[in-house]
């Protein structure tokens, strides 16, 4: 296998240019065979090397005081009080998920629970984002189904709650989906592991499923773009084997109990190539690795199909000498496969035998640090202007549309196929701002929300960016939850193109912006380029997964109303802000202007507003306002708590805009009538906007008393028929 | 109330019924693995649900043969209450123990959400603390509840008074709507809802309480 | 030798993914489907090379775990 | 007529079921099964009765519902 000859044409298979592979043969000081060639392609890949992000990526901040670890290792980890520690990350699985939905999304939600259990923590929530073509576009509602199955299918059987999530769809991701899945896990802060490598002669242990020939080069056809035929890419997907990953986090976290294990590494994209390089690299050593001694499913396999194959359900470990009898009798009884395949060196290379002999022999720092690292053109979007987005004279249809419309119609049918309750401590269940999830065993709770705004981030990047990371932030907020940290999943298209980049650059400003100005750094996060077809790319989405925690988890917040007769505040000013809205959008077809403005000061203030009140007990009804604007929020909340409102404007605004626009850091709140004056009060003394809108109460939502006014049962069937009748509409 | 949870590789729910053991009867049960031939005396043994070897093959099926199983067929057969819920139902009907068999939900689709169920029986040392007819909410999360028994069997154990709950609408093509069924001697239930998780209000709600608390009430 | 078994829902047994697929078929367009019925399909590589054997075997084997015989019948073939 | 289909996962891909029913067989203490496959069979009735246009009907459901054709094979007898 090995004297396969390495030509120009094999370079360019293995998705590498000239000059990079040049710059290989430089960096080993000769040419490198098949099977190096092969371990270069993948490591050198955008999936596994950032190389056209890392430069930017390094400008986002990633600290706090309560920051344990932040980017670099497979999850982020922060402090979350009591000896305790929260572990979460999200990752796409984009490309994979289009080819073949269920499987794709399936061994995504597999790959990144293995990030956070890897750390040495229990899995506690899974979230989802996802975004899908036109509800019209021959494709979508096999990828829905299909998806949303894989998901389910992956989590239910492993036995982590699916909470929540976020569901788009768009023409731009008619050829692309994204599937971008966030798992949130807990841990001791004295008992969380980490994948550098140790202790030269320390033995390196593969357990797990068996190795096939599943998903060779996954992690280069993550890093390139899409053409139709590369639906013939097709041996490349990998079958997700949920059970084996719910034997494997049992039997990982026995091991973890004790004092066995060194390092620790999950095999995901370039299995164990990646896993075995990582660990290797952070740990300064080498590794030499008896191929024969992989466990193998298929027979026949070549070092090369070893060293890139991303079967599922993996891990590699160092672990102290001497223990290996008692770690293989964890396994065992799990019935997992357990092989010592190797063990440290200090060559400082990753050696490679099989058959008893060298196939591969390269220096690691070769393999991660000498990965070419690119500062690609970019060009900012320019700005749109203001948009003048029109009245419609029918505001009733207008909002059962939109309300009962693809991007704002109740996702019921999907979290119903979602194990959401499993572990006893959802308390927060999907179809609120955020999940909620116990620390079990305590008072505490986790808030967990999932948020990006693509109009935005297309119209402007950098106020999208800032927005995304603030929506996260108010979603928690608006449950009662201290908003900690962001994880994330950069989903762009060509970065090769100057103006994908500056959708690309404009974010991550807008990003490091908001995380800043809200002490909320980024402590995990993903990308995925090229996510194109045909040149055509997908809106720039950088999908944000907060995470934030409760103390007393009694005191928290919902959006269904719960007693008639209650007042309605808004808190926070609506402008007139609706470029780039929901209702431009899908009411008016259009879609131009800038888009609303992140005022981070105000975000803070107004957020930090809602939270005192709420962990003060003062209220237990709130809901923030995003797409759809102030008249969605108030469906919501109405349909929820299955109780009418009849709000009043003033006139400061053209009626459209008071209902429809997007302004940011406002919120909804519900409360007895003597409450609410207290409220008015404390809010004014603080210099913070907020208005009486009016009352709960009746079997419908009114607005000055004629101008707007639609039944429950209206709005409600809207809401929630518009998902499952989409989804049984035969094709 | 001594209680022993089993647990299979795969339960997912072990835990869950194990919390909610504790908490209303105030003892810790036993967790006993799949592979034990024999485990200490108990009051109550509960099988969880989740997916047992994946669900593969068919759901329980394989679970349904372990070692530890024939220990309890014999502890059932012996009149030690037995519990099965959501895996646990489809392991006790894979036994032997329970009549019918669960097949995939109508649908296709993996549900869950709360549902009212109806409490058809409640007579038995798993319902006495209901009331008869009384409409309860639990929420349910499979995919295979789908209750199927021949015209025979049917007859049998509605007449014998041994199904225990149905649902209140039609959510997975179980005939008659059974959600859960009793074994003729009455010492054994199996459900598709989960009681276990919906024992405090900050979970949804309290009616899975009186489950627990009726076979301690049976007990003394 | 090698057993293939096939395993079917028994007669009145209602079979919600055969419904499924007739269903389905429907939707897509394809007429003149007039029954659906889904069963497993199942390869097993055996040691054993005496037919005779190999068949008591299998047999065990499909009563002991791969058929549930409330609601599922068998078929083995030898090859 | 009557079409019978069998799906089965195509080479190298992994088989969780086959994987499983393996393993339970050999703890249920059938020795001798060196290798496990569980795939779906579908019946089908058909009005049509003429066999080439019965197949090539089939063969189109394969494609569009019945096998996953990025993971499985299918194949089809009439009757
Ligand atoms: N794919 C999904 N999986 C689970 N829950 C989802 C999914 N998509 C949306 N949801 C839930 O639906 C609700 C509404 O979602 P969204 O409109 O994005 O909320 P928000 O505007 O507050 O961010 C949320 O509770 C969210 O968790
Ligand atoms: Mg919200």
């Amino acid at each position: 296998m090995n004297d396969i000859k390495i030509t120009p044409e094999l370079v360019k298979e293995h998705g590498l240019t000239e000059a990079e592979y040049e710059r290989i043969v430089s960096a080993m000081g000769r040419e490198p065979n098949y099977t190096e060639l092969g371990i270069y392609s993948v490591m050198w890949s955008e999936h596994c090397s950032y190389k056209s992000s890392r430069f930017h990526l390094k400008k986002l901040p990633t600290e706090a005081p309560w920051v344990i670890q932040g980017p670099g290792e497979n999850a982020g980890v922060i402090d979350i009080g009591d000896g305790q520690a929260a572990i979460f990350k999200m990752e796409s699985h984009n490309h994979p998920s289009y080819i073949e939905p269920y499987q794709g999304a399936a061994t995504g939600v597999g790959g990144i629970l293995r990030d956070v259990f890897t750390m040495g923590a229990r899995p506690v929530a899974n979230m989802n984002a996802l975004r899908f073509g036109e509800p019209d576009h021959p494709k979508t509602r096999h990828l829905v189904a299909g998806v949303v199955e894989g998901i389910g299918g992956y989590g239910n059987c492993v036995g982590v709650p699916t909470v929540g999530g976020e569901t788009n769809f768009d023409a731009s991701y008619n050829g692309n989906i994204l599937v971008n899945a966030m798992t949130v896990g807990l841990a001791d802060t004295d008992k969380i592991f980490y994948c550098a490598a140790a202790g030269v002669g320390n033995p390196v242990v593969y357990v797990g499923s068996k190795t096939g020939r599943d998903g060779i080069h996954g992690a280069t056809m993550a890093s390139t773009e899409f053409t139709e035929d590369s639906e013939e890419k097709r041996p490349t997907v990998q079958v997700g084997d949920p059970f084996t990953e719910k034997l494997l986090i049992e039997a990982c976290l026995e091991l973890m109990a004790t004092d066995a294990i060194i390092a620790i590494q999950d095999m995901g994209a370039a299995g164990l190539t990646s896993s075995s390089v990582e660990m290797a690299s952070k740990g300064g050593v080498g590794f030499e690795l008896n191929l024969d001694n992989v466990p193998q499913r298929e027979e026949n396999m070549t070092p090369y199909e070893m060293c890139l194959s991303e079967s599922q359900e993996r891990m590699l470990m160092v672990l102290k000498p001497g223990r290996e009898e008692m770690a293989k009798a964890i396994f065992e009884k799990w019935e997992l496969d357990f092989a010592v395949i190797g063990e440290i060196t200090d060559t400082g290379n990753l050696t490679l035998t099989f058959g008893g002999e060298v196939v591969g022999d390269m220096p690691i720092n070769s393999l991660v640090e000498d990965a070419p690292e690119y500062e690609r053109p970019y060009e900012y979007t320019e700005n749109r202007g203001k948009a003048d987005v029109a009245a419609l004279s029918d505001l009733k249809q207008a909002v059962l549309d939109l309300v009962g419309g693809p991007n704002l119609a109740s996702r019921r049918w999907i979290w119903e196929q979602y194990d959401h309750m499993v572990m006893g401590d959802t308390i927060q269940r999907p179809g609120g701002d955020a999940a909620v999830v116990r620390v079990h065993g305590t008072e505490k709770a986790l808030a967990i929300s999932t948020d990006v705004t693509p109009r935005y981030c297309y119209a402007n990047p950098y106020e999208g960016g800032k927005q995304a990371v603030a929506e996260t932030w108010r979603n928690i907020t608006a449950v009662g939850g201290k908003p900690l940290a962001i994880t994330n999943c950069l989903n762009f298209g060509n970065p090769e193109r100057k103006e994908i980049m500056g959708q690309f650059v404009g974010c991550l400003e807008g990003m490091g912006d908001a995380c800043r100005a809200l002490d909320y750094p980024i402590v995990s996060g993903n990308v995925s380029l090229y996510n194109e077809t045909n040149g055509s790319g997908i809106m720039p989405t950088p999908a944000i997964g907060g995470v934030g925690v409760m103390k007393n988890s009694e005191r928290m917040a919902t959006i269904h109303f719960k007693n008639a007769g209650q007042t309605i505040l808004m808190i926070g000013e609506t402008k007139d802000e609706l470029g780039a809205t929901l209702y431009q959008k899908e009411i008016i077809g259009e879609q131009t202007g800038e888009p609303p403005v992140v005022d981070l000061d105000l975000e803070r203030k107004n957020g930090d507003f809602i939270r005192s009140l709420i962990e003060n007990g003062d209220i237990d009804t709130c809901h923030d306002l995003s797409d759809g604007g102030l008249i969605a929020a108030i469906s919501d909340m109405a349909i929820t708590g299955n109780i009418g409102a009849s709000i009043t404007l003033d006139d400061t605004l053209p009626v459209h805009a008071a209902l429809f626009s997007e302004t940011q850091a406002r919120y909804l709140i519900a409360v007895d009538a003597d409450k609410a004056s207290q409220i008015i009060a404390k809010a004014s003394n603080a210099g913070i906007a907020v208005t009486n809108l009016g009352a709960t109460g009746g079997d419908s939502v009114s607005v000055n008393d004629n101008i707007l006014n639609i039944s429950l049962t209206e709005l409600k069937s809207a809401h929630e028929s518009w998902f499952p009748s989409f989804m049984n509409t035969a094709e | 109330m001594k209680s022993a949870v089993i647990v299979f590789p795969g339960s997912n729910c072990d835990r869950d019924m194990a919390v909610a053991l504790e908490k209303i009867t105030g003892v810790k049960p036993t967790m006993v693995w799949h592979g034990e031939s024999d485990f200490e005396k108990v009051d109550f043994i509960a099988l969880p649900g989740g997916f047992s070897y994946g669900d593969y093959l068919r759901c329980g099926a394989m679970s349904a043969r372990s070692t530890v199983m024939k220990e309890v067929i014999k502890r059932a057969e012996a009149g030690v209450p037995v519990f099965g819920v959501c895996n646990g139902f489809q392991v006790l009907t894979e036994t032997g123990l329970l009549p019918g068999a669960l097949m995939r939900n109508a649908a296709l689709k993996f549900v869950c959400k709360d549902i009212t169920l109806k409490v058809e029986n409640a007579d038995s040392m798993f319902t006495s603390e209901y009331s008869q007819g009384q409409a309860i909410t639990i929420p349910v999360a499979h995919h295979d509840g789908n209750y199927f028994a021949d015209d025979e069997t049917l007859n049998r154990i509605s007449g014998e008074g041994q199904i225990a709950f149905s649902y209140s609408e039609d959510i997975n093509g179980s005939q008659q709507q059974i959600a859960g069924v009793l074994n003729g001697k009455g010492n054994v239930l199996g459900m598709m809802p989960h009681p276990e998780r919906m024992i405090e209000p900050a979970l949804g709600g309290s009616d899975g309480r009186a489950l627990f608390t009726s076979v301690m009430n049976a007990l003394g | 030798m090698k057993a293939r078994v096939h395993i079917t829902l028994k007669n009145g047994v209602l079979d919600p993914q055969g419904k499924a697929i007739e269903h389905a078929l429907g939707n897509l367009g394809f007429d003149g489907v007039e029954g659906a019925r889904q069963g497993k399909y199942i390869e097993l590589d055996l040691a054993e090379s005496d037919a005779t054997k190999a068949r008591e075997n299998v047999e065990a084997m499909c009563k002991k775990l791969l058929a549930n015989t409330v609601i599922e019948n068998y078929s083995i073939e030898l090859e």
